[in-house]
């Protein structure tokens, strides 16, 4: 099969989908005749046009609560942010309205709005720039929250997110955007709430989450020569999170190691190990570890940057002490 | 442009039929807040209660023009908007009862009142975010190539916020079809505009971002009505967004229970209750001959009937099933 | 001793340090003369004046960006946002700058700030003034997060709030302000990171957060009757989070509820249960039970209100579940 | 106030011997900028680097008013703000290089900078924040009765951003001691201002929030001296925050490594080369005899060494030690 990188995976199924709908439209900040920080919108200005690439001024706030009137007034907005740490400065229109507009108007208002960015920590990008925020989103009723890993989810899941009636922040980590991988050509759609069994094992399952799953996934190669069979579990989609997929391996596995490069105090990997020692309890051969980039404001010079997320070594390490157990 | 010659752009004065419409529209309002108030000293209102009593020539004025594909989105103090946009005293009342008749089923309450099917986008108890979803309901109409227009109504005390400054600006640069109405109340809860705001004028910010702006006044239906005309007309041939200042003032206090003292004195209030908005378009009705006294009973008859039979509904309504509570978050799922 | 309420205990706390420390000032809608909408500052304007109880415009981002600058050149901010839904206008100015100066500057800069404000579910109050938000708080590093259940606890904590020189979530239950509860005179701090030990008990631990706590306690009783000795722990602040005391109470009991208002997914209960289970593992008898609001925006009505936070029974029931497993 | 008005109330030109000052101040910065960029092809530099080409004029102007008491808040484009500040090259090449001894100990990087030592509060990776914090700075330097101003350097685009409207407003109802430093060099990234704001004069916006606003050349180091120091003397003696645009441009790419076609045209950079902030100081200098081509020539040299030393200096230093990466988080704890 053909091979695209991430970036060119996402812009297919945004092509295709802005063909398809004339009511979508993309707004952000040089994602017009520039084609975006990242290429996200690379050669649609020109397709397009200007009302539906639509550059914006530095108004983060002001273009979310437009989108979301937009979104609410029959139009299907796409908001480009670049780096997702931006999105911050429009908490309040998204806490307060976009998520909650569905289920105030008693379901009579809809609300497709794709909020997408660049999210993560690398390139020394420092503080204002590495951000990823997730766990916030799935904390909050009313949102959809997609985090592929691999271009070919990237499609799918951007393609479902262009046809979903509720609102999706679709984040897109840095250190993934020009990897490339096999991507079917023409439409199709990865439903949200469905985990992809990136490594089938059964000494140990391991969630990963985004960047952290080709970094998994190499360790695992390592330890299957050793005989120790990794099970690793991508869940691309952490609201909904596919609990079922992730209990069933651990059924299995009896032990659970979750890494993600988030912070961990009220994490996705808290959530994963909460909803495990619930429903899961008699399953568990072992406690639930969880390997989480450091609770810190991320520093920019690159031996500190690197010091931060979960390495490969650490990843290892943690199966070795679950399988010792 | 100058004020005066927006003033001469403006549309005309209503037709004569439409002069008895408003009156019944602002009595409606009027009854609405007034039955509101009194069910919330009986405890039948359960969370806060903010009434449009002496700003009713606003939502009258400006909704005169608009029809149901227009998007209205309103703040805190949103039960005048939603019943000027064709809500009914009925939904409203319901609706602050908590029941499930209400016309956002008892989710909302008085800040979070829903009809889109009349385009009443919705009231929100977060003062700033009214002025961004108007101005992308314009972006929506643009792209769709209609002619509806989208509306914000908002108070004096979202002017200080960014959401105005960022709303206004995009809604310029891209000659998006809304009104911006600011109901300049002078108080926000009991911070006066005067103290908050650098500038106390609403009507001279349009230039900061290039866009139209008139101030008038807003216990004056006939006045919002011109000023608002001509909004709408500009917006529905593509000439952009106008910042309407509408100089207004509520006679009760900020929300029913609060105190009303501390911080405006007696004679402002009675020298405001004299310009009451509704009195006083009775009495240019009967000046100009209009209508007759008795035309204007039968009216006030009918619309008290309204609402007290809306009360009543609301009153004998069910109230939403608990079961039901996690309904709605997602279209799908 | 005597009582004060919740509120007059914070407001004692706050009078105290105003007198003592003159860098100390507080901005938000409505705290002059009037007050506050809470009366969390009745009394203070007419002794400070103007200055130091200053009436804001509703420019939440604004003021809380301005605070920040206070902070950073010699002078304490305290900012009262009545209701705390009203913070997420300012989401950007604490994650991105209030949370990170002192990390960024290496320490150089310190950030004395108090964000305070009315969080819960109640008294119909709808979806934009019912919020709580403390889960996504301790998330970011750099925030204390401090969640008083009891007066007593409210004017210590306070105390210390407005001596620390980092940025404080101090938020208060709107059903707790007006409790009554007996208050030292005089001035004293509790620190961070240190729960109370709201009931000691023997069979099951019962975590309970802000308006829970006492809800918990009755329950208790109830139960006590019947033999069943339920210890009852209230961290007080989430950031730090006393998990020592949490612990040392399942290696006694083996059993653990958490009970919280706030939503569930990636919440308070997740970050507790996910660290119970790594750490103490083996102290377990049964599976970790969370009760939470449900993970629906608040809805006005008040049978829809009720039914979403967790109910007296539904304490009872779930503590005779775990002791039944 | 006209800007007329306004001029004739600014301060007199600078003292001859600060003349020269300003020169090595010019040049710090622009020989800093340039060791920066070719520090960036050779791969030192680790993230992004937004150079201050041809902006010179402008913190030098500003700066040379200020005491290291005075706080000065920055955004992303934020060398040239702390060396004028008095943050040295050396530590604010370190710390693009990511070392230990930058003057963020290799936390912050190019848009981290921070030095509160000199009143160099920081520099910020997001647009906006600075104006609200050099409000605060004046709210706290107003409580504490002291005379330092608080000063906020920000690009045209953050004009467009709720943070210029809110904290333009704050300062203006407390009339607080701030100055609020436009660089509006037509371009935020590629967007042209003048797409995106509605208005795209920034130095006429001072009336929308009361407060006094005037525009200058900000390749002018010499007008934007005497505007800065008006403004200072205003905000020292209690008489309120100034709002000053600086007209400028920047030479460089947006980013170093970023692309620099496609948005701009190759005449309209050649004609704001021509007016180099610069290469004009030093001809007016030599015109009216404030120095010879001599003494230029020698403070040319000595700060090219101080530069070329600095990254002597910022190559030869330690690396942070990653044992240390969550000191500092809190300062208790
Ligand atoms: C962002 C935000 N901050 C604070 C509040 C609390 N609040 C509710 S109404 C109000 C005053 C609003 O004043 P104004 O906008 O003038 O409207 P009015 O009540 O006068 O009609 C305030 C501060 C809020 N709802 N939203
Ligand atoms: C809130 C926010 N949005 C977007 C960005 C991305 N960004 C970085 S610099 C920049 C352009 C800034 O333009 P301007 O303020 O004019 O400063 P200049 O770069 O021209 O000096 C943008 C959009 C950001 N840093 N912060
Ligand atoms: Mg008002
Ligand atoms: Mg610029």
């Amino acid at each position: 099969m053909r091979e695209l990188t991430y970036v060119e995976a996402t812009l297919e199924a945004l092509d295709s989908a802005m063909a398809r709908d004339r009511s979508i439209f993309v707004v952000g900040e040089g994602i017009g005749e520039r084609g975006g920080n990242f290429n996200t919108t690379t050669g649609l200005y020109a397709k397009y046009g200007p009302e539906r690439l639509c550059d914006t001024p530095i108004s983060e706030r002001g273009f979310v609560g437009m989108c979301a009137g937009a979104a609410m007034t029959g139009t299907r907005p796409v908001v480009d942010f670049m780096f997702i740490d931006f999105i911050l400065d429009a908490f309040g229109e998204l806490v307060n309205q976009i998520a909650k507009m569905q289920y105030m108007s008693s379901g009579r208002i809809r609300m497709p709005i794709v909020l997408r960015g660049a999210i993560g920590i690398g390139h020394a990008a420092a503080t204002h720039h590495s951000g990823s925020y997730y766990p916030i989103f799935a904390h909050i009723p009313g949102f959809r929250v997609v985090v592929p890993a691999i271009p070919s989810d990237a499609k799918g899941l951007f393609t479902t997110a262009l046809k979903s009636e509720d609102p999706v922040l679709f984040l897109e980590h840095k250190s993934l955007l020009f990897n490339r991988g096999e991507v079917p050509e023409g439409d199709y759609e990865i439903p949200f709430g469905e985990a992809r069994i990136a490594r089938e094992g059964a000494d140990c399952t391991v969630v990963a989450i985004g960047s952290m799953v080709d970094r998994t996934l190499s360790e695992c190669e390592k330890l299957a020569e050793e005989g120790i069979s990794v099970e690793v579990i991508d869940p691309r989609t952490i609201a909904p999170l596919d609990m079922a997929t992730i209990m069933e391996s651990v059924h299995k596995t009896g032990r659970l190691l979750i890494v993600d490069e988030t912070f961990q105090p009220c994490g996705v990997g808290a959530e994963i190990a909460a909803q495990v020692i619930d429903a899961g309890f008699d399953d568990l051969d072992a406690p639930i570890r969880r390997l989480n980039g450091a609770h810190v404001p991320t520093p920019y010079s690159p031996p500190l940057e690197h010091s931060i997320t979960p390495q490969p070594n650490e990843i290892e390490q943690s199966v070795r002490d679950l399988l010792a157990e | 442009m100058t004020d005066q010659q927006f003033a001469q752009e403006m549309a005309a004065l209503p037709e004569p039929e439409q002069l008895l419409d408003l009156y019944r529209q602002l009595l409606t309002i009027r009854y609405t807040e007034e039955q509101l108030a009194r069910s919330h000293q009986m405890g039948l209102i359960h969370g806060a209660c903010h009434t449009y009593v002496g700003e009713e020539a606003i939502a009258t004025g400006v909704c005169a023009h608009l029809r149901p594909e227009d998007a209205v989105f309103s703040t805190h103090r949103g039960h005048g908007h939603a019943l000027a946009k064709g809500v009914s005293p009925r939904e409203v009342v319901a609706e602050l009862f908590g029941r499930a008749t209400g016309c956002s089923e008892g989710r909302g309450g008085s800040m979070h009142l829903f009809k889109p099917e009349v385009g009443m986008m919705g009231t929100s108890g977060i003062v700033g975010p009214c002025i961004l979803q108007a101005t992308g309901a314009g972006y929506s109409f643009k792209l769709l190539r209609s002619e509806n227009v989208g509306v914000a109504f908002f108070g004096d005390g979202a002017v200080n916020n960014g959401a105005f400054h960022e709303g206004l600006n995009l809604a310029s640069i891209w000659k998006l079809p809304v009104l911006f109405i600011c109901e300049n109340n002078l108080y926000a809860t009991e911070v006066p505009f005067a103290y908050s705001a650098g500038n106390p004028h609403v009507g001279n910010r349009g230039p900061a971002y290039g866009i139209e702006s008139v101030t008038v006044d807003g216990n004056d239906v006939l006045a919002v009505f011109e000023a608002a005309g001509a909004a709408v007309q500009r917006a529905r041939s593509g000439e952009g967004p106008t910042l309407i200042e509408c100089r207004t003032y509520r006679t009760r206090a900020h929300s029913e229970g609060m105190r009303d003292a501390g911080y405006r004195t007696q004679e402002e209030v009675d020298a405001w209750k004299a310009r009451d908005p509704i009195t006083n378009y009775r009495k240019w009705l009967l000046d100009n001959e209009e209508a007759g006294p008795e035309t204007l009973t039968t009216i006030e008859a009918e619309v008290k009937d309204v609402v007290a039979e809306a009360a009543e509904f609301a009153r004998n309504s069910p109230w939403p099933e608990p079961e039901t509570v996690s309904e709605y978050i997602f279209n799908q799922g």
